[in-house]
């Protein structure tokens, strides 16, 4: 079969070792990280570190659940107003009395069932994805404002106020659950049959369902699942302001989220890409949008800053896995575009 | 201390020419056209309410259209009304540059404007040849001042160092913050404001980025949040940072929230309420050929310690 | 104990084609069945009714004579039915492991199973002899291991009937020996029904114990291999019997020999290390190696697609260096790709759209198409190789082979100086190989054009090609060799021994 | 041939005409044309037809841009920031002396240029289009507020208002421009090699690649044509209100156009669509926004309304393709997600 040539020293050693795929944008984390504790020395300070994450919990949280979606290949535009339903209902339901584990794990069933509606309606509907959750986001984000005819809804039980402001071993409690989260929903996707079926689903629609994949199972799972990941959300966000907003996480939530899972490697077509690479690309945000407050960049410059870094992150990402000289991996865009569709494909020269 | 309806700043006025006014306005039930920026602040939803209670009082019909923050649906809004030929309108602008155009656009089809809150660019106003019968809202610039003297005064000797909670995207809030550092730097020479961000009037947000403005500038010993919802966000910030005692918050008020004597210690409120009713009123008396005022510069209301602003008293 | 699974008067119809018009086929356990048929007869449709892949517009399937109801692939696989389609569909982001065991994962207390997976992978690797390891990612496998793979992945389930379309197009000679005798130990030894679509009568008639063929979706022919006679299935797949054979053709025509078009001197890439050829107009330069020495790379190299760190070419006696595809073009080359669906096709295009899409500058007229003109020249060159199926409708709804002969007639059509044809008649029906092989050799031969022909059919190569050029390890002996004076025992030899050998021996 | 059966009556129709694919879509406009008319009067006068379209008209510039990078597989987030770029950079122009009809075409020469930008960082540093255009949004959506300081910029020459405000034998001048620049890019798609390319590129990469299609060119020439089209968008959008405001743009213009063109059939992977459709999406969205605001749709309840609306506009489109018994397109996304990765493959019919 094909020639392996061991004289070409540098392949053998390549294929000895391989660095994972989230190294790239890793090490661009730890540049960005560099230059903002250079810059200003309060951001150096671990309760600033905390900080950060806090902030980023709640993104992080949208990440991972759209991180399923998107390898199924779907797309999940609900994930923002998601935090606004469930932000408002969780407090309702206190009010109502229910003790607050309780309201917080219905809560987070409401989302995941939500969510599984988008799911069905995707799959049997036959609507995009696109659609299907753009429908939802209206929905979602409607839902909130009609309830509490716009008006904030305030956190009777002290207790709630765990999940957003608590500490577990000097680890705000927010950071807490989204580690946790990430490592199960990474477990799950690597030691579940669900967890390979969503690749497999993404990766080749058509090849799964030959192989006798449930396809309406396995879609309707991811979309509950980034359901519930918006729960969290929300939970979250109530819980840190102790009152619920009914237009909360309609705002630049649902874009970092997406970013995010491609910052990290989740390919926009399916298939590709893992959590800790969507991870990675939340912290990455957080980061930048800390570092820039901490730093006190001018918000007119904040998203333009935002942007040139990601963009620098990915390219540099890019180009590190294109040195690989592995060129069906050239770039992961091409490998996606191409190659995806292309089967052996072209080495992506173009 | 607030002054009652129809209190006037301005000078002129104007009085409605009974023979210009749309044909709506003669019948029964004239309609009052009226546009709001939005519906998710708090401060807009009690606006909305005193414009349906107070202008049916008045005799109207009540039409209310939200612009969803958008200009463009606002001004889609504004040519329905044309179309609808409402007899007057109350157009609070999503922002006063495009409000001058809707603006023009009214007088053009000879429809009566009132502006409230904020007010419609006067220069491109006058420019494109409209012309607004009567302006209501608050003293924006009086507000920031108040607050910065509140904040001088509570630190007696001490200069304030000032992160700002802001939203610099917009003209009133941008005047609130200008005055309230030039008042703070104009009293005390060596108080200063070191940083600012942007809350994007979600408290969400506003408990993201004061907690990192803090963290970045531990000189901070005074937060002045410039709307509601970045209050109620400073307020968790300071808070969970276990900065209460140390840095003080003066704020346009926050919706339902209680002024206590260490954190949150000053907040100055509008009255959505109150402007909508004036206008309303106002309207009334304008169609039926009587003179209004054509600024009515309501002045902030201002909370300390222990108070808890009404339900309408807002940022 | 036998059973047998039964199509009873099945019918699907496409839009405008009816696909299969009532076919009765019964497929028994313990037996290899051929299935056959011309490019677009149904043989694919048949398949993907009797494994739940699509429905019947009417009929039925039985198993052991009582009706089942395959509404999706999973239905089928619990009735022990699995299939390999013609088109691969295993998972490309997926490792090797992971296809194998897709839907029917180990498991040990609800988590996967990966050692054992891997192990058992592996195992199936080496049975198959297939250059992988279980945690190799697909997409990094060429098309033969793939379709083996796939073979390897059917045959690890639980199968009762095992159905394959085409598994052997993109194997090797020995290869495609040894899945054959594996197919045969199964059904023989682990009484497994097995349906085998394949164009080659020699294959067929190797290991099958019935042959069915299908012409315009009915069948024409059923019998068991002792009965029905090649004379017989050539009959019902080309309406008369074969013609001569290219190799007989050949002599007919003798090649000139003309100057030389393209020369191609010890190019060099990331996997090909120094190989040089001449290509000379009037003549048909056949390339041939092992799978993976290279020889698609070397199309692929001439035609701009790989990223050269040394060498020369020269085209008509001025130096060429493509940066890519399209300068190819302009330069006067044409090439046909192995994988049509991955790099041939527009799948949402008519057949009409891909054939005039590389030449759409001969039909600008003001920087505006003249888009009758193309049709008009698009439907010329579809009219040169028989086409069965739908032609208004995307190129992608025609069968494979069908989608082969569009792409052959976009080459055609874009009258290269240079026709580089990399496996040019994969999964094409016999009466339309020998056109095709006319075709090519007529083209060349008509003077002034070469073409360079990749082929892992030795008989073709031997047939079409003229001269030989043996590439091993991205290597070539830079020996050209006379295509009449060899065997396929002798190429065989060739490429197996190193360049240097070849060079100091024949 | 293959087998044709004539006693088969409805088949032998099909054949002699075919539905555009773009019907379905459009009965769904008629039919919710239809139910605003009869609810309110104002809706059916004919002065509210041409405010409709004209309020559509910047969306409908979008979502004309949009279509050509989805077309080729790609998307353009910045396209809402052009807006606010173009929409002030005209008016300062204007205030430069420069005569109107040049700083319009200087604007959108800008815009043009900046997507071409966009188009380049995709191709030559191969950075994935969501990641590329988000960063440009970032920046395009900068440069108006670092230029102006958050202040909105006047426009001194009267002239301009024509843009905008003008009519041209009783149609307002944006829907002119509109339909004039919708014509010319179904034209340029269907009767230009440049078109054909749009589409192969997005249909099948490797193929077209190897079909002698400049890759580079089409990308970059359709980024090039979105940022002309957000262009337009923000000559419009400043000229109706004689004022360049920094904001502009950076609402829902960016989802709407990526939804109009994907209600109208344009797929997210590529390759699928038509510029009439993504227009008829374009005025449904539009009506869809008019109705709610002439029958006064309570504001809480308007995402949601749109949502539903969309979402019963596409299961019907879809329901209808369905029908056809045309097995690939039995669903547009199944045909994108599966049938075309595996060619021929298996109808979607799960
Ligand atoms: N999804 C589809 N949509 C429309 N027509 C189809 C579809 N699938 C198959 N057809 C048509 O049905 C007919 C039979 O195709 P099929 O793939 O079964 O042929 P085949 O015998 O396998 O041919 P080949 O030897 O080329 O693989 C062809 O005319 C083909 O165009
Ligand atoms: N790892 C890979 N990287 C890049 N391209 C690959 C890779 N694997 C396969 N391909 C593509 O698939 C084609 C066939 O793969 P293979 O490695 O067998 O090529 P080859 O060496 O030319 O083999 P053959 O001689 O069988 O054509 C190549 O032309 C190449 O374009
Ligand atoms: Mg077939
Ligand atoms: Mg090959």
């Amino acid at each position: 079969m094909s020639a392996h040539h061991t004289d070409q020293g540098c392949d053998v050693n390549l294929r000895r070792f391989r660095w994972p795929d989230e190294t790239g944008i890793f090490v661009v984390l730890l540049i960005v990280l560099g230059v903002f504790a250079a810059l200003s020395e309060s951001f150096r300070s671990a309760s600033n570190g905390g900080i950060l994450l806090l902030n980023g919990s709640v993104v992080g949280f949208l990440a991972l659940g759209q991180t399923f979606v998107l390898l199924t290949g779907g797309i999940d535009l609900s994930t923002g107003a998601m935090i606004a339903t469930t932000g408002v209902l969780a407090p309702i339901m206190l009010k109502a009395g229910i003790p607050w584990p309780i309201a917080a794990l219905l809560t987070l069933g409401i989302g995941a069932g939500a969510g599984a509606i988008s799911g069905i309606v995707v799959h049997y509907v036959k609507v995009p994805p696109f659609i299907a959750t753009f429908a939802a986001q209206g929905v979602l984000s409607s839902i909130p404002l009609i309830i509490t005819g716009a008006n904030s809804v305030t956190v009777t039980d002290q207790g709630f106020a765990f999940i957003g402001q608590g500490y577990l071993a000097g680890i705000p409690v927010p950071v807490v659950l989204l580690i946790l989260a990430a490592i199960l929903g990474a477990l799950f996707l690597r030691w579940t049959k669900a967890g390979v079926h969503l690749y497999a689903v993404g990766g080749n629609r058509a090849a799964a369902r030959l192989a006798g994949v449930n396809i309406a199972r396995t879609t309707i799972l991811a979309y509950a699942l980034s359901g519930m990941c918006g729960a969290f959300g929300g939970l979250i966000a109530t819980s840190r302001l102790m009152v619920g907003f009914p237009n909360t996480g309609l705002g630049n939530e649902l874009f970092f989220s997406i970013a995010a899972a491609v910052v990290g490697g989740v390919s926009l077509f399916g298939g590709i890409g893992s959590i800790p690479g969507a991870m990675i690309g939340a912290v990455l945000i957080a980061t930048v949008s800390d570092g820039m407050n901490v730093t006190n960049v001018n918000s007119y410059w904040q998203p333009l800053v935002i942007g040139v870094i990601i963009l620098l992150g990915v390219a540099i990402d890019t180009y590190r896995r294109s040195r690989r000289g592995n060129p069906i991996r050239l770039s992961r865009w091409n490998a996606i575009r191409s190659g995806r569709r292309a089967a052996v494909g072209t080495p992506a020269k173009s | 201390g607030c002054s009652g309806p129809g209190a006037s700043t301005g000078s002129g006025g104007a009085s409605g020419g009974a023979s210009a006014l749309p044909a709506n306005c003669k019948s029964d039930k004239p309609t009052l056209a009226v546009s709001l920026p939005n519906t998710v602040n708090p401060y807009y939803v009690a606006m909305r309410q005193s414009f349906i209670d107070n202008g049916a009082k008045a005799g109207f019909t009540v039409k209310v259209a939200i612009a969803n923050d958008s200009d463009s649906s606002q001004l889609a809004q504004v040519q329905s009304f044309i179309q609808q030929n409402v007899c007057v309108v109350a157009l609070n602008p999503v922002t006063s540059g495009p409000g001058a155009a809707e603006v023009n656009l009214l007088t053009k089809a000879h429809i009566p404007v009132f502006t409230v809150n904020i007010d419609a660019d006067r220069d491109q106003v006058k420019s494109g040849g409209g012309s607004i019968v009567e302006y209501v809202g608050a003293d924006q610039k009086e507000g920031g001042k108040v607050m910065a003297d509140a904040a001088l005064e509570d630190l007696g000797s001490k200069p304030a160092v000032v992160g700002i909670a802001g939203e610099p995207n917009e003209t009133v809030t941008v005047d609130r913050d200008k005055a309230f550092e030039a008042e703070i730097t104009a009293k005390s020479s060596t108080s200063k404001v070191v940083a600012s961000v942007d809350t994007k009037v979600d408290p969400q947000v506003s408990l993201q980025v004061v907690t990192e403005m803090l963290q970045g500038h531990p000189e901070i010993n005074t937060v002045f949040a410039d709307t509601g919802p970045a209050a109620v966000g400073s307020i968790q910030a300071i808070k969970q940072l276990g900065l209460s005692g140390k840095v003080t918050l003066y704020a346009f008020c926050a919706a339902n929230t209680k002024l206590d004597s260490v954190l949150y210690r000053g907040c100055a409120a509008q009255q959505p309420s109150l402007y909508a009713q004036i206008v309303a009123d106002n309207a009334a008396k304008f169609i039926k050929g009587e003179t209004v005022p054509e600024m009515v510069f309501q002045p902030v209301k201002v909370f300390t310690e222990g108070q808890q602003p009404a339900e309408d008293e807002l940022g | 104990m036998t059973g047998e699974l039964a199509a009873r008067a099945l019918s699907r119809r496409y839009g405008n084609t009816l696909a299969l018009d009532g076919v009765d086929a019964t497929i028994r356990r313990g037996e290899v069945h051929g299935l056959m048929g011309h490019n677009g007869a149904g043989k694919s449709t048949l398949l993907r009714l009797l494994t739940g892949a699509d429905r019947p517009d009417s009929g039925a399937i039985t198993i052991d004579g009582s009706e089942v109801r395959l509404a999706r692939p999973a239905d089928a696989h619990a009735a022990g039915i699995i299939a390999v389609y013609q088109e691969l569909s295993l998972i490309e982001n997926l490792t090797v492991s992971e296809n194998l065991f897709l839907a029917g994962e180990l498991t040990t207390a609800g988590r996967l199973d990966r050692a054992a997976m891997n192990r058992v992978a592996d195992d199936l690797l080496a049975k198959y002899r297939i250059d992988a390891t279980a945690t190799t990612v697909l997409r990094d496998l060429p098309v033969a291991s793939r379709q083996l793979i796939e073979v390897a992945s059917a045959l690890r389930r639980n199968v009762k009937y095992l159905l394959l379309d085409e598994p052997t197009t993109a194997l090797s000679p020995t290869q495609i020996e040894e899945l054959l005798q594996q197919l045969k130990r199964i059904a023989t030894e682990e009484n497994v029904g097995v349906v085998l679509v394949d164009h080659r009568l020699d294959e067929v008639f190797s290991v099958a114990d019935r042959i069915t063929a299908l012409t315009d979706g009915r069948v024409l022919l059923s019998g068991s291999t002792a009965q029905v006679t090649r004379a017989d299935v050539e009959r019902a797949i080309i309406g008369h019997e074969s013609e001569p054979t290219a190799r007989a053709a050949r002599s007919a025509a003798p090649a000139s020999t003309g100057e030389t078009l393209l020369s191609v001197r010890d190019i060099r890439s990331a996997r090909l290390r120094g190989v040089s050829l001449e290509a000379s107009a009037g003549r048909v330069l056949g390339i041939y190696g092992l799978v993976g020495s290279g020889r698609s790379r070397v199309l692929r190299a001439i035609f701009g697609e790989e990223r050269l760190s040394g060498g020369e070419m020269v085209l008509g006696g001025h130096p060429y260096a493509p940066a890519s595809p399209a300068d190819a073009i302009r330069s006067g080359i044409a090439f046909v790709s192995e994988e049509r669906k991955s790099d041939g096709f527009i799948p949402e295009f008519h057949p009409r759209e891909n054939v005039t899409l590389p030449v759409l500058d001969r039909f600008q007229s003001a920087g505006i198409l003249r888009l009758g003109r193309a049709r008009a020249a698009a439907e010329e060159a579809l009219g040169r190789v028989r086409i069965h199926g739908d032609l208004q409708q995307p190129i992608a709804r025609l069968s494979g082979g069908n989608q082969q002969k569009v792409l052959l007639s976009r080459a055609m059509l874009q009258s290269p100086r240079v026709l580089l044809l990399d496996e040019p008649t994969k999964g094409i029906d016999i009466g339309t190989k020998a056109e095709i092989h006319d075709l090519i050799r007529e083209l060349a031969h008509g003077g002034d054009r070469a073409v360079v022909l990749v082929s892992t059919e030795e008989e073709e190569l031997l047939g079409v090609a003229d001269d030989i050029l043996v590439i091993r390890n991205g290597r070539s002996a830079g020996r050209l060799h006379r295509a009449e004076d060899l065997t396929v025992a002798e190429l065989r030899r060739l490429a197996l021994e190193s360049p240097e050998a070849a060079l100091a021996g024949v």
